[in-house]
């Protein structure tokens, strides 16, 4: 099981770490060559084609942002789909209870209820795995089904659609061309960069994925470090609600269900492993914007569809080889 | 006056197992006390009731007067008891610097924002190390990698780093070198000096008389006898282990 | 515009059902008909957040009209604008957004040219209507649905309790199971639904897998003939399972059909024509008693 | 992370340590005393209840026996759903090809070339694991994508619909009044709890999950093992493909997906870690039929289905709770 | 005659550090090598290039006059080299018996089946361990659950319970009490006698007079020096250790 691991140094010393960077640059190549000799048109040089691809990617980071801390504390969390699909459904019930002429403050209201909504399952997923010694996969498993379930509660089906002009904007305006919820995705990834590489709270969460014993004894309190990874968990899930109800004036029980497997695989492509102690929000990153550019790639290629199964099946896969190449050359591992 | 630490009737029983059974003794400031014992004694366990491991299946431990026992590692490390474990308890993960400073890390402020201080962890690691007599070639690199002495050297710098009252050494010199031995005892000295407590643990006949104000020698969880250096000899240590009545 | 540089691209509600297999080949027959390209892209789940990516991409490639069936209402608004935006001809088929009624001048999804489909409620409704008669007009039903949140297996469920309601009140309609997609499941619901309600009549199948299950459960209850089992959509492992007498009936839609007009419909409104804004293709109920028919074989779907 | 771990030794040893029974035993004697107080019928003593949730256990079971033994050695194997699947299409098709009157002996042949393909998968997977040190969670999520692709172009669509008695007669017949795909869950059970308790192979798996250095060194080859591992998996789940055919009279290319998150789900239940070097096949066999019990139990009891995501949520939580307060009083964890 | 194991021009190198530099060595059939050095002089990492868990960046290693080098761990084992790895390299979750057997399990057939023989195991794993002086409490808990000294007594009893012809130690004894650290001595006094070659690694100067045949002292990756025990002292050895010029 001993692989080459990584933990969060310099933002630069990641940068170089991961060379999933450079796979990200052969895929971008490959797709513009493509676009340039198969189409006559350009795949790259599109504002319209790198926002789709940067809204998709964040849509999948904004899961996968907090999962990064929990699967490098040694854990896991699946709920976090249900859990966007929670704060989505609350966030959409709030602004339809403000009714028709809710202004701005009541979608900031409605917003800070739905990550509210998130906030507690995430204090029970970190209750029950800190403190009942629930084995994180169950644990989340469990809350998976309750917020399910509640988010359908309460919406009383599936879907709650709004109007409203200001959620509409916060989920497809842009701030000087950048698409507002990839704004969102690159503040809350650069906070938790910040969080899991420079401070204090981010070495126990690595010094925890590795051995429990060491951070346990070197007195820290474990069982709060637990509670907040999956707070945060659970936070950078809800907002992924509050996008999405923004984006499709509609909060959705299902809303982040169907991107859980993605958003787990962007955060293993990017250099996480099962047994926690390692992984990088860096990586992370390009492993979603990996995702969403092949996704992207193949369709407009036009592979059909079940050719794209394999297709990406074989990206995923090479996407690894690729950095573990670059592990076998600096000799992190004999 | 009374003792810096006070060990009272600690028993810990594992399933169907006393590993330790109404274990008593006092250490007190500035004063050296050995834990001997065969393998299997059950001097691991003891220590592990002081540190908040495990908590005892009967007994209690005094701190500075005060009830420590049902207190977290974190307590008692906060309270002012540095252990280094027989395991080590490395984050295997993380460079020798954040190791040394795991739970008490050092941190910059640049423009508001508070950052760790890996430079200066990392300097101070290599430091303290070369205190100890080891040099580690890339400070950078996490621990799993390094050497079996070089690791145990970063569990005791780790443990030495911080102005306790009292410090627990389980086997600290088992993977060091002849000159790196040499470094422990001398600071185990210097530790004694300072008023520092210390409960060592070890197995090597030598080290234990030159160390030790008092040797209690364990034998399958009892306190089987509690000398004074001065007073025995290595047979009588040894025969003591064996399980011999005092 | 040269017929032949005419691209468009269907993107169904998901790539791996029956129903929009058939679709695509009806697409393919419009177009090869017409000398044109049609292009099958679509997400692996019926879901607007798999399916608007898909959309993007889609878009990019800037086909000149794109036939979609969005996978909710609302929230395929703001994606499909973007295509509308871009000057793409919008199409729906199977489903609608917005409420369906385009080129109005009101609302916020007006912008699609036309809607092809046949209705779901309705055909939810028709097998109500199917199923109360089989079942002589009383006694307990449920609906094994996929689960929450598909809009045209909702619209299914929602046709087929508003039948009952309003026309069979002797026919209660007990709570709905939803089954994931997983037939195993579904046969192990309808055991535990027969458990708790022996006298259960029947068993409305919103989907080929949920059928499927309920079929199964039916077999292994050795109620092949006390409970009735109706499928929504007619793919050969219901069909087989008609003739074998495990599933009474199937309400086939007619995709191909509604493949086809949709291509249709596009060509027209890319060449200039005017088109209407809603097509209905009709219904289809497959029987024992039907299924050798040629006539109604053709409705059978392409797996 | 250290949790009191489980691993094979007697069965006897295994059946005292699952405490799971209890529970198991628990929730069906609250599904009987709910069916006669509230009900004046019986839960439990109904031959077809016993059958059906038998069978749904067995489809769950046939995903998660081969996993338990992968899990146990450390590793995931994602693609195991889609593997289902392409073993159900390929059967199916086969089946096809031979004909209206193909008989037994062609069925037999479906079955064959089914399990061939799953073989094919797995081989894949140990491959990528084993030799390119591709983690399992990426190499498996990367077959699971070529897995899935491979059955729905195999399968020109989703499902291939067979018409044969034998394959019907495999999956709806019964052995004395025991459902044949039960039979073939149980035999399977038995084989992995022997592999896994009995053999070498078994304690090279339990070493390989705790530490990869300890069997390494002690000279076992563990890419041999890596390989056989996946291949088991994906065997065990490539018969549960074909029962589906059998039972459905169709192969459909998602037949295991929906099963996936049920089956590993089994496993956790049953006692194993994400970390690797514990689990039981007895726990996994319980960990099935707990979760049939209650799925088809709320059903039974009538419960709304969304408050049925609920319960089904909090009843795997109280299930590990339970397997948790055992461990706390014997001890094993201090 | 040439020698049982030949070590010629071993280098490796980890990133940019060279933990080992051109080390060559014999060791003879009944001959008790001591691989001495400070903590990080390549001690272990040169053992690891001969027993298949390293890969040498250069060198190469014969035994019995067949080349070992490229061979995986389980063809070094096979070849009749038994190694106890200073991390001791158990399957924590496992019970001493069979840790003892680990890749060697004793089998029984019943019915045509076979079956692990776990009793068996167990029974053997008590009485080698016996015979290094420790007794387990309960001999099917993982060896997870035993103390320091008992699990190293585990690893040396699974090196010396099959017929090797070569034998290499990484610090066999450092977590061994006092009687047991004997016995161990004893055993290597019993493995030459019966011929079999022995690489013993210790920082323990005693130990290292008492077994050794030759003693080879690495500094910095290198060979600082080669002695017999009655050609040098322990000054000289130290002195060796720290880098002096041979
Ligand atoms: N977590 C545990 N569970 C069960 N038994 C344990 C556990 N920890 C220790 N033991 C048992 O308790 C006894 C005492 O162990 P302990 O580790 O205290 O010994 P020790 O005196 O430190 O020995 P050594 O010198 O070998 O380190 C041993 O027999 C050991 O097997
Ligand atoms: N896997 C590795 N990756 C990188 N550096 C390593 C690795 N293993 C060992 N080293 C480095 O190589 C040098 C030699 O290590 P080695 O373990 O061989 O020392 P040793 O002589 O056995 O020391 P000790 O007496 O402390 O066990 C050390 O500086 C160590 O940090
Ligand atoms: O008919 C389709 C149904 O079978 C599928 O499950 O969901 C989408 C529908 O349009
Ligand atoms: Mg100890
Ligand atoms: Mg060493």
């Amino acid at each position: 099981m001993s692989k080459t691991q990584k933990t969060g140094t310099s933002l630069l010393r990641s940068l170089l770490n991961a060379w999933s960077w450079l796979f990200l640059v052969l895929i971008l190549g490959f797709f513009e060559i493509y676009a340039q000799l198969e189409a006559g048109n350009t795949f790259l040089f599109r504002a319209y084609n790198l926002q789709s691809i940067a809204v998709a990617s964040s849509q999948i980071l904004l899961l996968a942002l907090g999962l990064t801390l929990v699967i490098v504390a040694g854990h896991i969390d699946l709920s976090i789909g249900f859990t966007t699909g929670l704060s989505a459904v609350v966030m959409a019930l709030v602004i339809r209870a403000a009714g028709p002429d809710a202004g701005l403050l009541a979608v900031i209201l409605a917003m800070l209820v739905g990550v509210g909504a998130a906030i507690v399952v995430g204090l029970v997923n970190g209750w029950l795995v800190a403190k009942l010694d629930v084995p994180s996969f169950i644990g989340t498993l469990g809350t998976y089904g309750v917020a399910r379930g509640a988010a359908l509660i309460v919406a009383g089906g599936a879907t709650v659609s709004i109007r409203s002009d200001e959620a509409r904007a916060f989920g497809n305006g842009d701030l000087l061309g950048v698409p507002i919820p990839v704004v969102v995705a690159i503040v809350l990834a650069v906070g938790c960069h910040y969080l899991l590489t420079y401070t204090k709270f981010g070495v126990h969460t690595y010094a925890l994925g590795a051995n429990r014993a060491s951070v346990e004894r070197a007195g820290v309190d474990v069982n709060k470090l637990l509670i907040k990874l999956f707070v945060i968990s659970a936070v950078t899930a809800g907002i992924g609600g509050l996008v999405y109800t923004g984006r499709f004036s509609a909060g959705a029980a299902n809303a982040g269900e169907p991107i859980l497997l993605y958003a787990v695989a962007a955060v293993f492509i990017g250099g996480a492993s099962l047994t926690g102690g390692q992984g990088t929000i860096i990586g992370t990153v390009i492993g979603a914007i990996i995702i969403a550019v092949i996704q992207f790639g193949l369709v407009f290629t036009g592979l059909p569809p079940y050719w794209q199964f394999v297709a990406v099946g074989l990206v995923i896969i090479v996407a690894v080889l690729v950095d573990q190449s670059k592990s076998k050359l600096t000799g992190g591992r004999v | 006056m009374s003792a810096l630490l006070q060990v009272k009737g600690l028993k810990k029983r594992f399933g169907g197992n006393e590993a330790v059974s109404n274990v008593n003794f006092e250490v007190n400031a500035g004063e050296c006390v050995v834990l001997a014992g065969d393998n299997g004694a059950g001097k691991s366990t003891v220590i592990k009731m002081i540190s908040g491991v495990y908590t005892p299946t009967e007994g209690e431990v005094y701190f500075d007067g005060n009830l420590l026992t049902g207190q977290s590692p974190e307590g008692v490390r906060n309270a002012g008891i540095e252990t280094i474990y027989q395991d080590l308890s490395l984050a295997d993960n993380l460079d020798p610097g954040l190791n040394l400073y795991l739970g008490r890390e050092k941190t910059k402020s640049v423009m508001g924002f508070t950052f760790l201080d890996r430079a200066q962890m990392r300097k101070d690691a290599a430091e303290v190390m070369k205190g100890l007599g080891i040099v580690v070639p890339d400070p950078s690199a996490p621990v799993r990698d390094l050497s079996g002495g070089q690791r145990q050297a970063i569990a005791i710098a780790r443990a030495i780093h911080w102005k306790a009252k009292l410090v627990i050494m389980d086997e600290p010199t088992a993977a060091l070198g002849v000159p790196e031995q040499r470094e422990v005892m001398a600071l185990i000295h210097r530790l004694k000096e300072q008023g520092v407590g210390i409960i060592l643990i070890s197995h090597n006949l030598p080290d234990i008389f030159a160390a030790a104000d008092r040797i209690i020698v364990l034998a399958r969880g009892v306190v089987g006898g509690e000398r004074r250096p001065a007073e025995t000899n290595d047979e009588e240590i040894v025969r003591l282990m064996m399980g011999a009545t005092a | 515009e040269d017929a032949k540089d005419i691209n468009i691209t269907l993107v169904p509600g998901l790539t791996t059902d029956a129903f929009y297999i058939t679709m695509n080949r009806g697409a393919q027959a419009a177009a090869q008909a017409l000398g044109i390209t049609v292009d099958f892209q679509g997400a692996e789940e019926f879901d607007p957040v798999l399916q608007t990516p898909v959309l993007d991409a889609v878009i990019a490639r800037g086909p000149d009209a794109i036939l979609i069936a969005p996978t909710d209402t609302t929230q395929m608004i703001e994606p499909l604008r973007r295509a509308h935006d871009q000057g793409i001809t919008v199409v729906t088929v199977d489903t609608f957004i917005d409420d369906g009624k385009y080129q109005t001048g009101s609302g916020d999804g007006d912008f699609p040219m036309s809607y092809i489909a046949s209705d779901n409620t309705g055909g939810g409704r028709m097998a109500a209507r199917y199923m109360a008669e089989a079942i002589g007009g009383e006694g307990q039903v449920y609906v094994s649905n996929v689960r929450p949140g598909i809009s045209t297996t909702d619209q299914r469920e929602e046709g087929f309790k508003a039948e009952m309601a309003e026309n069979y009140p002797n026919v209660t309609v007990l709570e709905t199971q939803y089954n994931e997609n997983d037939s195993s499941l579904a046969a192990s619901q309808f055991a535990a639904v027969l458990a708790r309600n022996p006298d259960v009549k029947g068993v409305f199948g919103a989907n080929l897998f949920s059928a499927l299950g309920a079929g199964n459960g039916v077999e292994g209850a050795g109620k092949a003939d006390d409970v009735t089992v109706i499928a929504f959509d007619a793919p050969q492992s219901i069909v087989d399972n008609i003739s074998s007498g495990l599933v009474d009936a199937a309400i086939a839609q007619h995709p191909a059909e509604i493949g086809y007009f949709g291509v249709m419909a596009a060509y027209a409104v890319l060449t200039g024509e005017s088109v209407p804004t809603s097509i209905g293709t009709g219904f289809t109920v497959i029987t024992a008693d039907n299924v050798g028919d040629e006539n109604i074989a053709k409705f059978i779907y392409s797996e």
